[in-house]
């Protein structure tokens, strides 16, 4: 088994933070993996992305360039990465800020209100939690525990995030899971 | 070694390992991609007993270095390409002083300001001595994140065993990328062997003198020589290589570091479709792995040279391969290198068809 | 009654180009490139300019000024200054730096350019924190100010204390002007523009070398908001680095 | 009361900071809720002045402006 | 050219010829062997209306004669080898940026301080890039003051022809030795075309700007490959190099500037004795006249190779010959080369006794 | 009658070696050598010194002083001292260095590592010329003085102005002691004797970076008998820079 | 007179700067014509004092000498 | 033709001015000629010699370790570069200072009392002058006349000491012709 998912948005959505979570989330249950952060020039703002690969096997290259899962948080995000997706990957929109699903027929996408969801949750903050949440869900990579453990190293000392965090990570695993 | 795995980014597997090794001076300027590592150093090294300066400069930095390394300690600094050009002029004092440190270069696009992008061309900088006279430092070239924890940690043994500099090089990728690595076990830096050149304070002994201009006719001749059996010495003892499926390969690439990982992919899919492809990963780039390379080459062989950069290594695989084989080069400076890219490379090489890179004449 | 005539009292200066910059919000950088290109603007200096960009946030200055630019490595633009002064005498020639660029890595260049003299003006953004790298300590750092390789403040005895360079340039008798501006007010924006065309006019009459120092917020790597940004050069910055003239030898009557 | 100025604000190009509004002695300045095309919540007159007094054209608002986003008129 | 012919030290008629080619920017900072470059400069550029600048050291003054090119003067810098290392970053640089301008080094021993003495220990640097990323600059090797004059004329119309760094190189010897010398006609800086990128004041046009720094996907390797044009056109259109009885020579000895001199002598005493010698010497060492000596290799020819330093230029005469011929080094550095040091390397080869210098494995 | 006794009053200090030095006659540099060797001994720091000669004329001072000794690239002795401190805090770590090395390419390192306040002390021979490489233009060169690279004598013009960089040392917080003596009298040698005393016995408590400049004859390249560089330094080289004391914050009563 | 003190110049040391000469008070220097196998004619005690007075052991002479040539005695 | 001379001393003893009248009056004659110093480490003082090569042909190496002529100004220098003479060769030697000849019987020695003759011809500063002008004579490669040109050149500028160094060119010349 071996999955590569690219997640991109701008400068400020948490983009990092999400392959973040899915890395520690990985690498807690035994699994290989590796992360890529790619920003803009932009000291803040701008443009960011990551690719996180994970595994049970070795991994040879931790670029890839034909991602099975994409999570995109903006429409220029969509744009530029989703044709990269593998046939029969899955993409995963931001609906908040995107509001039309790719051209491509051979992928699958999953549409997120993040910031909807989000404030349903408790705050707008955790919006990028609940798209990893359904991230989690929908690509069959993690439980929802294996999510709400990687979220936590991943933020380890910010403890008093844990509690809005998971609640937002239940609500977008629901949303696929449902 | 201690079994667990820690998510970390590659500049903070460098710096910590150099910790584990017993590095207690770290002198570095800001520079991206290498952020990371000067950072790492400005907050453990004061929890360790150690010293973090930053330098004014990557000058002022690397003779900071120099400076503790006098007193026997184990240094490091780190750079990336613009800064590390700055520090060859003192690279080269310390090659002629004999002085054991580790200068780590997390390379990025050039010439200039470059890019940010993952590049390998520093490589010419790197193994030939971007500074003056004649020097050479051994070179490191992990190919992933527990590698690079493992030969910045061995990088100080050779320092010492060599009585001279260890470059550690890697790309803007490496340097930001994460995996789970297992660090290294903590090294006591009072528990080191003592090398009997060190200036401490002349207590109880005679002076000493640590200089490297020698104007006696002839001497400097001598010393020259003296480096070169110690450069002989390393690639008789030293070198490091690895390789895959190179035993009946009909074409073997040759590529280090991030450009080999991504090799690796593609070579494994095309020996699963069927190809005889394999790969030649030189761990070391000074002392290149000409022998071990030159035993791969011959009659219906041929060699693909991937490289982050225009043709830098080519010149090693050319001078250790000669004429036996034909060799191919793809050079990709400034580039995250794909599957994909390195794939129709390959391709291109097993067809014959020319398409992609370039025959390197010799 | 007549048709109210719209008359524009603030427009952008013909020395700016139209790009958006790539600065952060409330970052002072877009005021300083304004109030230069204004004064090559009053000047009428737009086509006899070459401006020079520092390695640092400002490095792609040469994207936002509608004159003739060009990069130098970190740290030397007034070494490269030089060099293009000597050739272009009766050019306005400037360097934009920033407090590492001009007073770490490059703390020799500058000061042996303005002790010869060189007839240059130098706009010196002291931000203290080194901008593009991502908030590292700079020369310029006050104490107590978190940067990522002082962490938990700059502390003296652990990380020196911070450099006051242009009062160190100040002394060297190549030196005509040098002035202090804090660009965390309407007051401090007035008071910079008058300064650099002060500088701009001390190159024009080949008195030497001018520069202006500008406190210029970075609330990237303050962490803090624009406005507390502001506040904190009040607060905090301006007890290093009082703001006024350091030194005036133009004979200029303001 | 005689309209005296106005500023008008490239909505692209402002990245929100908020520092015109800290500035403008008039209170004639805020920030939209909808974020622009870079992602920033632009600034912009309000519709109503709060105190009554309208814009003055005494470009402070401009002068601090990091992003030279603002134009402003006299209107006579 | 007049006539006249002039003494003069090797410094000078680099500085002079120089002035002659429209040079009116240097700037340099002292350093032995070529301390009478720059001081020839600072008597005479303010007599031809040119500006001479002691910079506060190696790296200023490289940065200030980026900045003279930048306004599309020709400029030159000077120095030796310890203060040629501290201009690399810059070099990398003006080859980034594509700035014409010319670099002298006049070698001294190394590595560090080193010493005085004659040495070639700086050909990796010049020829490879002690700087970063992938840039070559053009590297003149003169072998004698006349040609030193010439080619110092010639290296400002390669800068500008190829907007390019070019180096010359020299060695202590050379900086220091005098020789009659015809100086070339000198040149009106007025009269030289400009090239249309010139940092002159955006009068009547759109701005200019020169920057190094590329961070548009895939555009810096796009540059990477202009780049790569220019060298290979470097050296379809300007590699130099010259023979000496090589049509029927067994042994060939490969060596440039003093080594070539002193080898040229002992080249000549062999033929007289009846051996079959011949010599090749490159006058560019970047590039390489590689095609040219390729062509004189083959079964039966003995390559050997003379050069002051450990086995720098022995690389490429290895890219160059490959397995066709033996290749056989001997390495002199920080040495004034005696003739009979020469002759006796020569015996060795022609015998094959192997008592001097070391056979060379590809 | 008692046999007369023969008692020693001046000797050769034993922090220096037996060896003959390569200098010029005349030369300051064999005095400061002294001095600095007569406190080591004073203070019994022999054993617990490193020092670090430069490149310039003393590069070969390290076969000079009988201490643990090394050499430093041009222009950064102080660098290198900041980490051979930082890894013996307990020793006593001097640079020795000449006006090229640490005021012109050296200018950054000097500055920075006396505005760390690096407990260090450096010896400063101002000779206002490059010695070593044979009368070439120094920072430091006054007025009017001929050099190679100033045909005709430094002017203000064209070379730039003699640089005062212990003075403007001495604005930075870290350095706790600059003074200036000139070796050109009796009565100069043992001001530079005492200077050099306090600026070691600063390092030794612990309080900081301390400086002593001295004025030093270089005949040679001044192409002046011994005894006119004497002078010359008295009527012309003190009034550029004039001896005495330019910093004392160490608290000694003297 | 009683002599109060004395001097020994390391003559192969000694580069004949003539510093010492200059310095001491009650002129006792001077010197030699034949080169040492420096090349220096150095430095020594004049064979008789010029007006009489003996060395006082002052080391004026010792304090300025570059080449730390010089040792001085006081003889009681 | 080709003839090198290695001139050697101490610094200030004049010696690489007489490897540059030699370079001079070679030149001005029409020859070929290259002129390499040396210097010790010490500013002043310490030794120093210079090699001087003349030829009506072209000159390859400009080095040699077998001189035609050695000119040698102090003990040392004739120790050092006697011992490399040519078989045949000549050794020109300052007897002011140096009081034996070479131990080898296959070379020639000409003794010039320098300082003695230049006192004579007016100043002992013109010592180095004797030693060229017999050097001259000795080697058959100047006449008196050439040399004398070759010494203007070399002093260009220095007029003023033109007629004391003729005098000591034509002391030093008629002490080997006689
Ligand atoms: C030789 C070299 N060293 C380091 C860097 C990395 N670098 C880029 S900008 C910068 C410092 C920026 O700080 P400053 O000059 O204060 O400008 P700011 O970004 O704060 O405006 C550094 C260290 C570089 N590009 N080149
Ligand atoms: C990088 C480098 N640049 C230049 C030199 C040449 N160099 C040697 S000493 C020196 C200057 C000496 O002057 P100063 O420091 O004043 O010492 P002094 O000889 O006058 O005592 C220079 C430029 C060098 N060795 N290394
Ligand atoms: S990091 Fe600071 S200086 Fe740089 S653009 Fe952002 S606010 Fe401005
Ligand atoms: S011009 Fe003055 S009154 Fe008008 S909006 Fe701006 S700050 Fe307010
Ligand atoms: S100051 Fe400019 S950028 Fe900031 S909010 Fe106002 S208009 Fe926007
Ligand atoms: S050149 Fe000057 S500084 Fe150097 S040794 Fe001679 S007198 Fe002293
Ligand atoms: S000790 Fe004093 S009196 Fe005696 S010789 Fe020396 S200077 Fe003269
Ligand atoms: S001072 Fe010293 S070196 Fe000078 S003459 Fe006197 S003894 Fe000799
Ligand atoms: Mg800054
Ligand atoms: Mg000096």
């Amino acid at each position: 088994m071996l999955k590569s998912t690219i997640f991109a948005g701008l400068g400020g959505q948490g983009v990092m933070l999400m392959g973040y979570v899915l890395s520690h989330s990985a690498m807690a249950k035994g699994l290989n993996v590796t992360y890529i952060p790619a920003y803009g020039p932009e000291m803040r703002g701008g443009t960011a992305n990551c690719t996180v690969t994970v595994s049970d096997e070795k991994i040879d290259s931790p670029v890839t360039d034909e991602p099975d899962l994409v999570v995109a948080m903006n429409p220029p995000s969509m744009e530029k990465f989703c044709p990269m997706l593998k046939q029969g990957g899955v993409a995963v929109l931001n609906s908040t800020l995107i509001k039309t699903t790719p051209q491509r027929r051979d992928i699958d996408s999953v549409m997120v209100p993040s910031l909807e969801l989000a404030r349903e949750a408790g705050s707008e903050r955790a919006a990028n939690m609940i798209v990893i949440g359904a991230f989690a869900a929908r690509s069959g990579l993690l439980t929802l525990d294996e999510t709400v453990v990687g979220m936590k190293r991943a933020l380890k000392g910010k403890d008093k995030f844990f509690p809005l965090n998971e609640k937002a990570l239940a609500r977008g695993f629901a949303l696929v899971q449902g | 070694m201690s079994a667990e795995r820690t998510l970390m980014r590659g500049s903070n597997v460098i710096a910590e390992s150099a910790i584990m090794a017993g590095c207690r001076f770290f002198a570095g300027y800001p520079i991206t991609p290498q952020n990371e590592l000067p950072e790492h150093m400005a907050a453990r090294m004061p929890q360790v007993g150690g010293t973090f300066i930053q330098g004014e400069s990557e000058t002022a930095s690397i003779n900071m270095i120099m400076g503790a390394a006098m007193t026997g300690a184990r240094a490091m600094t780190s750079s990336s390409s613009p800064g590390v050009s700055l520090k060859q002029e003192a690279i080269s004092f310390m090659c002629g002083m004999e002085l054991p440190a580790v200068v780590v270069n997390v390379m990025r696009g050039g010439p200039g300001l470059g890019s940010l992008a993952p590049s390998q061309g520093d490589y010419f900088q790197s193994t030939r001595g971007g500074g003056h006279g004649d020097y050479r430092v051994l070179v490191l070239a992990p190919g992933n994140l527990q590698e690079m924890a493992n030969l910045v940690y061995k990088a100080f043994d050779l320092a010492d065993k060599y009585r001279n500099p260890v470059m550690v090089v890697g790309d803007g990728l490496m340097g930001q990328m994460m995996e789970p690595v297992v660090l290294p076990e903590p090294v006591n830096p009072a528990s080191l062997p003592k090398g009997g050149w060190e200036l401490t304070g002349a207590k109880g002994r005679e002076k000493r003198k640590i200089y490297s201009m020698i104007l006696g006719q002839g001497e400097l001749l001598e010393h020259c020589h003296h480096l070169q059996d110690k450069y002989d010495r390393m690639e008789a003892e030293d070198t490091m290589w690895e390789s895959l499926y190179t035993e009946d390969a009909e074409v073997i690439v040759v590529a280090y570091a991030t450009a080999a990982r991504v090799m690796e992919g593609a070579v494994k899919r095309l020996r699963r479709e069927g190809h005889k492809v394999g790969l030649f990963r030189p761990i070391t780039l000074f002392p290149f792995p000409k022998a071990q390379l030159r035993a791969l080459a011959g009659e219906g062989r041929c060699i693909a040279v991937f490289e982050l950069s225009m043709g830098q290594m080519v010149e090693d695989v050319a001078l250790s391969v000669g004429q036996r084989s034909e060799i191919h080069l793809y050079g990709l400076p400034s580039t995250i290198p794909t599957p994909t890219q390195a794939r129709e490379f390959l391709y291109s090489v097993v067809k014959g068809d020319g398409k992609v890179g370039r025959r390197y004449e010799i | 009654m007549s048709q109210p005539t719209r008359e524009k009292t603030f427009t952008r200066p013909r020395a700016l180009t139209q790009a958006d910059t790539h600065y952060c919000p409330g970052c002072g950088h877009g005021v300083a490139h304004r109030l230069l290109a204004e004064c090559i603007d009053e000047f009428d200096l737009r086509e006899k300019t070459i401006g020079i960009a520092p390695v640092g946030c400002a490095v792609f200055a040469y994207n936002y000024f509608d004159v003739d630019m060009c990069e130098a490595p970190h740290g030397r633009p007034l070494a490269m200054a030089s060099g293009i002064k000597r050739m272009l005498p009766e050019h306005f020639v400037f360097t934009y730096q920033g407090d590492g660029d001009l007073a770490s890595i490059g703390a020799a260049e500058t000061i042996h350019a303005a002790n010869r003299g060189e007839n240059l003006t130098t706009v010196f953004i002291n931000n203290a924190i080194y901008g593009m790298t991502g908030g590292q300590m700079a020369p310029t750092t006050v104490l107590g100010l978190e940067a990522t390789t002082a962490p938990g403040g700059r502390e003296a005895k652990r990380d020196g204390r911070p450099l006051n360079i242009t009062a160190m340039l100040a002394l060297s008798d190549g030196v005509v002007y040098a002035e202090r501006c804090a660009l965390n007010s309407v007051k401090g924006v007035r008071a910079a523009k008058k300064a650099i065309r002060k500088a701009v006019r001390a190159q024009m009459d080949g008195l030497g070398f001018s520069i202006v120092e500008l406190l210029s917020p970075c609330p990237t790597n303050w962490k803090m908001s624009p406005a507390q940004a502001w506040k904190w050069i009040d607060d905090v910055m301006t007890q290093t680095y009082p703001v006024g003239l350091i030194k005036d030898a133009t004979g200029y009557e303001d | 009361m005689a309209l005296q100025g106005s500023v008008e604000i490239a909505r692209e190009r402002c990245k929100g900071c908020g520092l015109c509004i800290t500035v403008c002695p008039f209170h004639l300045l805020e920030l939209e809720e909808e974020i622009n095309s870079k992602g920033y919540p632009p600034a912009r007159m309000k519709p109503e002045p709060e105190d009554g007094k309208g814009c003055s054209a005494c470009t402070m608002c401009a002068l601090v402006c990091p992003e030279v986003a603002i134009e402003v008129y006299r209107v006579s």
